[in-house]
């Protein structure tokens, strides 16, 4: 498994290069990558942050679960922080397995859970200003209060 | 007792502070501090809804409102989180 | 969009940096990369043939309907012909999206779709012989005898 | 009138040949025709199951067994196809 946090560009093509073994058939990759804006709002860079040791050790729980869950043979898994242009790529996943249906699988849950769980955080800056962006909801076992204590 | 007090992204701003030492009473939990903070910042009333999607580690694991803390933890308020790409996405 | 069947190696890394546009937050790629067995029999090459004119038309009508489909911005679909080592790519597809559930979804129904209807076939070479893959049963609508018929 | 016969795979080694002309009756359809093939390879007994699994494509398209075919047509033969990889793959 390759799981890391950079500060520079992610070298998407040497990552899935090494990533590739004999007994593969198939490798599915996502490659997230800094869009042109959110909402029709014209974006022009974001910044990455991250509780750094914590996401890593997050990361590598991720990676680790998905070889047991999917049966799939290799992770490569890295996320990049600080300041990204539009069409860079912020978060890699490279999926190595004998067999296509349990990459799609494990390459996809990857992703979802990463989106959700590990924590790192994006400031987003328009032509007209700059918000820390809406993160998705905390699953319910995560968050510090439940919904009851909300309401 | 002492616990280190990590703010990330919006909190981060709201605190006016990446990192604070808070003194708390002894059995002190997670909810109490979480109560601590907030009156702290009540003045920013249009935050508070950031109070109530948070998560809390502890020692860099996700822990929920009942924890007891302990002198020298290390305690990380983390809003919901954006890693990857846009929130659109998951829709 | 970029559909091609080539007869030399698939430059993936090129291919995958021309597929981005800055409206994209999401690119999926599947890789289906020579195995070195099948069922643990040793595989020492592959050869692909296809009925070349017909399984491009599939392709470029596939890649189409999967832009309709799933709503996504662009599809590279490349299939490569002739012997293949083990390693080697034998199709590639990029798929280029807004959102990245589109660009998972399109992805894997282009390859599930490619490997049932586009007309490609595969020998296989091993340690101890050669045999012509079995392929998947075709959708009963592409059939030539029905079920029915055949009993 | 004469059509133009293409075999793929397994076929082609069945047939001992890729491409074929062959004479067929006016009105001949994708039926007539697989009926004539199997016949006359039906000596290779072994490989029955293969026409009942293949497909045919008339001037490139996937055509039923009904179809009727016209002077000219290139009919091809396709065995269940193996593009992409292993079939293992699909489970």
């Amino acid at each position: 498994m390759h799981v890391e946090i950079v500060d520079t560009p992610i070298e998407s093509a040497s990552i899935v290069a090494a990533a590739k073994a004999d007994s593969d058939g198939a490798v599915c990759i996502f490659d997230g990558i800094v869009r042109d804006n959110t909402r029709r709002r014209q974006t022009l860079y974001l910044d990455y942050e991250a509780y750094r040791e914590m996401a890593l050790e997050q990361m590598q729980r991720l990676a680790a679960e998905a070889v047991e869950r999917f049966r799939v043979r290799d992770i490569s898994l890295v996320h990049r922080l600080g300041r990204l242009q539009v069409g860079e790529t912020s978060v890699l996943i490279v999926v190595a397995s004998a067999h296509r249906g349990a990459a799609f699988d494990a390459c996809r849950w990857l992703i979802d859970t990463l989106k959700k769980t590990v924590p790192i955080w994006k400031r987003e800056t328009f032509a007209d200003g700059a918000v820390w962006a809406d993160g998705e909801p905390f699953p319910e076992h995560l968050a510090a209060r439940s919904a009851e204590a909300q309401g | 007792m002492q616990v280190k007090i990590l703010a990330f992204g919006v909190l981060k701003d709201l605190l006016g502070t990446a990192t604070v030492q808070l003194q708390l009473a002894q059995g002190a939990t997670v909810a109490d501090l979480l109560r601590i903070l907030e009156q702290q910042t009540s003045n920013l009333s249009m935050q508070t809804h950031v109070w109530q999607s948070l998560a809390v580690a502890v020692n860099r694991e996700y822990s929920s409102a009942s924890a007891v803390l302990r002198e020298g933890d290390e305690v990380a308020l983390l809003p919901p989180v954006s890693g990857g790409l846009g929130r659109r996405d998951a829709r």
